[in-house]
């Protein structure tokens, strides 16, 4: 196996950009591919183009009974590429099989997807939302599930990708051959935000990574995790900017005056925004419908101090991207 | 080839009446097939992951009733093809058109047994929704869901036999000449279908485990 | 003639009728066997045989064209594929059941899907 | 031979002389069309409907095309885009794709080609036509309504359990086209066996009808299991228990089971009578007998039953089983065997040849080459480890776009031109016809190009915006698609400006061979004057003596 692994190399694909273990063999059996394939287009376009010229209406050069009898040219056309198919299926099948066999000493990673984003959590408990970190040159096993829809954990670069069910644990492992950041999609449709489920593996070198894991137990910041709920829990869908609900923005709210509906005015905080969510009808704002249903018993404390979290942090001056990890 | 007299055309659809009718009836039967054959791929899917709360929930369905109306849907289905048998023969108008209502009667009886049970399993709260008995079974939620749907279409099926055999049993009787034997046939096979597709429910939901 | 044929026909008919009431009390008895796997086989293969019995005299495909039976054969080989190779896959799947969080939905703005129920 | 459709064509034009209405004058009343079994009507009925829905999903592909032109996702909302996509899709597949060639082409054709007077089942064609009108206003509903946002590919358990939009409606709209399509199939099927003119064998029916049985087989077989999976899930989100539900013991990749065992035969529904177009106009335009014909046909079936055996492809990294992704990806690799013996025949029926390039050539010369593209891409997502990385990402956009857009509709737009003399009995201006027809093929190579290329790089699908590094192949896909756009523009204005010109078709304007081109254009009601010839080889070209000359009846054509 690592005799192909040199050849891909050696067939300078590396310019590709893979950076695990299985891009090498991924870009070698494209490349394969995009030869035979390239080859057969053009000769069937040639000869189209050929014959078209050749044969032109006014070339005088027709036969009618040339080509009647077929018999053994549809053998010959017929068998050549089922051989050759049987022969691409191996190849294909046997760098497939691959990827259902983990090494042994493999560093698990949980994987729990909802939307719309990841949560992953090392051996040692070390949780990271949106990001990974991996060792370089070790294999990493993931064992992931989905509390929703169905999402897919996708690295371009690594070549790689299984979808998240849920109710079940699917698995995915590799090994990263490139240091640097790589970009994790969720590849399959999963809702409002599935293009916004985005999120990077870090690939860093053994000891850097350990240091990593050991230095953190901490969680990712309150803030963060509040953007997350704010998105998970379908705020957003209303009150993006982008959004077609008739819904106020929420942008910088903290410390903001706010005129309500029955004229009073007051100042947005902690416990406003609690009882919006919670008793949404009791501080409408000017303008708006009281469409909002409650959010009592779905939210917890912990979110609702997320959520404030968050909020505050859009009204800072500078607040910068609370999702390092997009774009 | 090149003999051809300007004869006028004569379309060829005069004499293929009775051989489309069946063509058309096995044709849409094959879709019905397919149609119940995605539920017995879910139900196998179902039932062997879970075959205790499967073998729990069937023996909650009522077996005599549904044992009964299994054999009055097989003696419909003999009923119906006697009538078939009768139709050939103009002679027997009559007895095509005696057979035949006594299919639909068959039918409408089937049809009230299954709606004694519904009733039975609405009271004992079998239906998986709010409130469902077997709510802490693994498995037997499914069960009923398939259940429920299975049969009903079943039913919807039967509902459709029934209003087409009472349709042809009143044309045969007053000798409509487009109740001709082959469409009384296409009819029986429709109504063979529906007691097929019975014939495979009856095992898969009543019968799933009785001992125990 | 005629009505010997027809009788021969209704005896035919009845001889039919009687097997399949005695398939379906067989059926129903080995429900109450223990029979383990078998229950299920057992079930199926008297369904099957009741199946072929309604299909092969009731509805006339052993009198049928060559053009019918190879409809009933080719839906019945389609069906069989579909549960066949559905089956492949459940038959060779490993089962890892993962804790399943109910899902928690915010109700509806649109009122276009009730609001999650009790579960 | 060709002296047999020689003189057939004499004798209609001698025949023409007392001549009882055409199907179009036999009745002007809007009753009349609504109320009509002549299975041309039908047609025109479908022809007018499918148009009106092709430029609505194509509104919606405007739209998402307009909207990717920048990585922001600045035009619409995410929701409005994932709205957008999916009634493209439906829309496209079930309104457009799914009845074209069948619906129209098939129902105008299959009986004028096997000399029958109509179909089997005249009512039950015009109800199939009711119940399509019916299913695609239902999808319009939902669509007014606001909407569904699941993808055409209604997943579960996001479309059970979690989409807040208008599923269920739509999925009854699909299911009652569902019922359309069947009836079509069943209809097509029993016409084929019952109604063949006397001394029509199997073996001498033009592909196009071998195409449109083999269709109508898999619309049999394959709806109805799309039908109980519509049902199921709309059971799902009224009961909130269903097979597809984890929490309750379900298994959400059942649905995938089931969906794909409609949807991928689906495709074939699609393809195949393309094929069968392509298989006409091809000999017709090399004035040559289509090469290899018996393996032509057996080649349809093969695809066909093949297509039933290997849905699972699009599985690979659902989390079905090693073993069922092995035995669906090797069965994918032989369903790609007879769609290359048809490819190599077509091409080798060029050979030797004496080729016009009339507008129906061109574009059936462009679905040659965009098919061949859409099929052997085929093989890099059936090629199990490469799938891994392309599917659910452009690369798989570009290579079904390739197959429907490049080939079905390709087709779709050659037997519009290749037919329309004989459904209107007026030509079409061939230089606008061709200049339509080369537009079509470079705005198409520009459009969808670009998007092979995307998904290698990792662009997935469904995504309302997207990294900044994809920007650049976007916005050439986005460029490619207004010229794609005006391509399908023009024909609707050339067409309707031929309708009112007195540029009148005789009864066989392209010279071809097959029963449909005995008739008048356009035919009577009852489809044929004299009972028409049924010719020794269906396909019995030859090329024209030394100095070219048109065929016969080709003297009125302008071009």
């Amino acid at each position: 196996m690592s005799g192909i692994v040199d050849l891909a190399s050696d067939a300078g694909l590396s310019w590709l950009g893979g950076a695990s273990s299985v891009a090498p063999r991924y870009d070698l059996l494209f490349a394969a591919m995009v030869l035979l394939c390239g080859t057969v287009a053009l000769g069937v376009l040639v000869a189209i183009v050929a014959f078209s010229i050749r044969y032109r209406a006014g070339a005088g050069r027709g036969d009618a009974a040339a080509g009647r009898r077929t018999r053994a040219i549809e053998i010959a056309w017929t068998v050549t590429p089922l051989v050759i198919f049987i022969g691409l299926f191996v190849w294909a099948a046997h760098d497939f099989v691959a990827l259902y066999r983990p090494p042994a000493d493999a560093l698990p990673v949980y994987v729990v997807a909802k939307q719309w984003m990841w949560k992953l959590q090392h051996r040692n408990g070390r949780r990271e939302i949106n990001e990974l970190h991996v060792p370089l040159g070790q294999p990493v096993r993931l064992l992931m599930t989905s509390q929703d829809a169905i999402h897919s954990f996708f690295v371009p670069a690594f070549r790689l990708k299984q979808d998240v069910v849920p109710g079940r644990y699917t698995g995915l492992w590799f090994t990263a051959t490139k240091l640097g950041e790589f970009r994790l999609f969720c590849a399959e449709y999963c809702g409002t935000e599935h293009s916004q489920m985005l999120g990077r593996i870090v690939v860093l070198p053994p000891a850097e990574y350990a240091r990593w894991l050991g230095s953190g137990s901490e969680q990712p910041s309150l803030a963060q995790y509040g953007f997350a709920r704010f998105r998970a829990l379908g705020c957003s869908g209303c009150h993006d900017p982008a959004s077609t609900v008739h819904a106020p923005s929420l942008e910088g709210l903290l410390g903001r005056t706010v005129h309500l509906q029955d004229g009073r005015t007051l100042v947005a905080d902690e416990n406003y925004v609690r009882d919006s969510i919670l008793v949404p009808g009791k501080d409408v704002v000017a303008g708006f419908a009281p469409v909002m249903p409650s959010f009592a018993g779905q939210v917890s404390e912990e979110d609702i101090q997320a959520l404030v979290a968050y909020l505050r942090s859009t009204g800072a001056p500078a607040p910068g991207d609370p999702q390092g990890a997009r774009r | 080839m090149t003999a051809a007299t300007a004869a006028a055309f004569v379309p060829a659809d005069v004499a293929h009446d009775g051989r489309a009718a069946k063509l058309g009836m096995w044709i849409f039967l094959a879709t019905e097939l397919l149609f119940f054959g995605g539920l017995l791929v879910a139900y196998a899917y179902a039932r062997t992951h879970w075959p205790e709360g499967f073998a729990i929930a069937s023996r909650r369905t009522d077996v005599v009733l549904g044992t009964v109306n299994t054999g009055v849907l097989l003696t419909s289905s003999a009923v119906i093809a006697f009538a078939v048998a009768c139709a050939e023969d103009p002679a027997q108008r009559r007895w095509t058109a005696r057979a035949l209502a006594l299919t639909a009667v068959l039918g409408v009886v089937f049809l009230a047994v299954k709606g004694v049970e519904y009733a039975h399993e609405w009271r004992e709260h079998l239906f998986p929704l709010a409130g469902f008995a077997l709510a802490d079974v693994a498995g037997a939620g499914l069960f009923f869901l398939l259940y429920f749907v299975m049969t009903g279409l079943h039913a919807l099926h039967l509902l459709i036999g029934i209003a087409g055999v009472c349709v042809f049993a009143g044309a045969t009787r007053i000798a409509k000449p487009w109740a001709t034997a082959p469409r009384v046939e296409a009819m029986a096979l429709y109504w063979h279908f529906v007691d097929v597709v019975w014939i495979l429910l009856y095992p898969l939901l009543y019968l799933v485990e009785r001992h125990a | 003639m005629k009505h010997a044929c027809l009788r021969d026909h209704a005896r035919a008919l009845a001889v039919a009728w009687a097997a399949l009431l005695a398939l379906m009390l067989a059926s129903l008895g080995s429900a109450y066997l223990r029979l383990g796997a078998g229950n299920a086989a057992v079930g199926l293969a008297i369904a099957v045989i009741k199946s072929a019995i309604v299909v092969w005299l009731f509805m006339r495909l052993r009198t049928s064209s060559a053009t019918v039976r190879i409809v009933a054969a080719t839906a019945l080989a389609t069906l069989l594929l579909l549960i066949g190779l559905a089956s492949v896959d459940y038959a060779t799947r490993p089962v890892e059941p993962a804790a399943y969080e109910l899902p928690r939905q915010t109700p509806s703005l649109a009122g276009a899907r009730p609001v999650q129920g009790a579960r | 031979m060709s002296s047999v459709a020689e003189a057939t064509i004499d004798r209609v034009g001698d025949g023409s002389a007392a001549p009882a209405p055409s199907y179009l004058d036999d009745g002007h009343s809007l009753r009349s069309w609504l109320t009509t079994h002549d299975h041309k009507r039908i047609a025109i009925l479908y022809a007018i409907s499918i148009t009106v829905f092709f430029f609505i999903g194509g509104l919606a592909a405007t739209l998402i095309r307009l909207e990717l032109a920048t990585p922001a996702g600045d035009l619409v909302s995410h929701d409005t885009y994932n709205k957008l996509f999916t009634a493209h899709g439906v829309i496209m597949v079930w309104l457009f794709l799914i009845p074209s060639i069948p619906s129209v082409f098939g129902n105008f054709l299959v009986p004028l080609m096997i000399g029958a007077r109509d179909l089997a089942f005249p009512r039950l064609n015009l109800l199939s036509w009711y119940l399509y009108v019916l299913g695609g206003l239902i999808v319009l509903v939902a669509l007014a309504l606001g909407g569904v946002d699941t993808g055409w590919t209604f997943y579960a358990p996001y479309s059970t359990m979690f989409s807040n939009s208008w599923v269920a409606v739509t999925l009854v709209g699909v299911f009652v086209v569902g019922f359309s399509s069947i009836l079509t199939g069943l209809n097509f099927i029993v016409t084929v066996h019952t109604l063949r003119a006397p001394g029509l064998g199997w073996f001498k029916l033009p592909l196009f009808v071998w195409a449109h049985y083999a269709t109508s087989v898999i619309l049999v077989l394959a709806t109805p299991v799309l039908a109980i999976t519509t049902l199921l899930v709309v059971a799902e989100r009224l009961l909130q228990i269903g097979v597809f539900d984890p929490a309750h013991g379900g298994d959400p990749l059942l649905f995938q089971h089931l969906f794909w065992f409609y949807s991928h035969p689906a495709v074939y529904i699609m393809v195949l009578p393309a094929m069968g177009v392509v298989s006409e106009i091809v000999p017709c335009f090399a004035r040559k007998r289509i090469f290899g014909y018996r393996f032509m046909a057996y080649a349809i079936l093969g695809i066909a039953s093949i297509g039933f055996l290997v849905w699972g492809h699009h599985m690979f990294v659902s989390g079905q089983s090693l073993a069922a992704s092995l035995v669906f990806s090797l069965l994918s690799f032989l369903v790609a065997i007879p769609s290359a013996i048809k490819v190599f025949n077509w091409t080798a029926t060029l050979y030797k040849g004496s080729i016009r390039f009339d507008a129906p050539m061109l574009y059936a010369l462009g679905f040659i080459g965009l098919f061949t593209v859409g099929g052997l891409t085929g093989l890099f997502v059936a090629s199990l480890a490469l799938d891994v990385h392309l599917t659910d990402t452009y690369f798989v956009v570009a290579h079904f776009h390739y197959i429907m857009v490049g080939g079905s509709v390709m087709a779709f737009f050659g037997a519009l031109h290749f037919w329309w003399p004989k459904a209107t009995g007026r030509l079409y201006p061939e230089v606008w016809g061709r200049i339509a027809a080369v537009l079509i093929f470079v705005g198409f190579n520009l459009t969808f190009f670009p998007q092979f290329l995307l998904g290698m790089r990792g662009m997935p699908r469904r995504y309302h915006a997207y990294p900044a590094e994809f920007h650049q192949l976007h916005m050439a896909s986005s460029a490619g698609a207004v010229v794609l756009a005006l391509g399908y523009l023009l024909p609707l204005f050339y067409f309707s400006y031929s309708l009112r010109s007195a540029c009148r078709a005789g009864a066989n304007p392209f010279g071809a061979l097959g029963i449909e081109w005995q008739t008048r254009s356009p035919p009577p009601t009852h489809n044929f004057d004299r009972t028409p010839v049924v010719p020794e080889h269906v396909y019995d070209y030859a090329p024209p003596g030394p100095r070219p000359t048109r065929a016969p009846a080709a003297g009125a054509k302008a071009s």
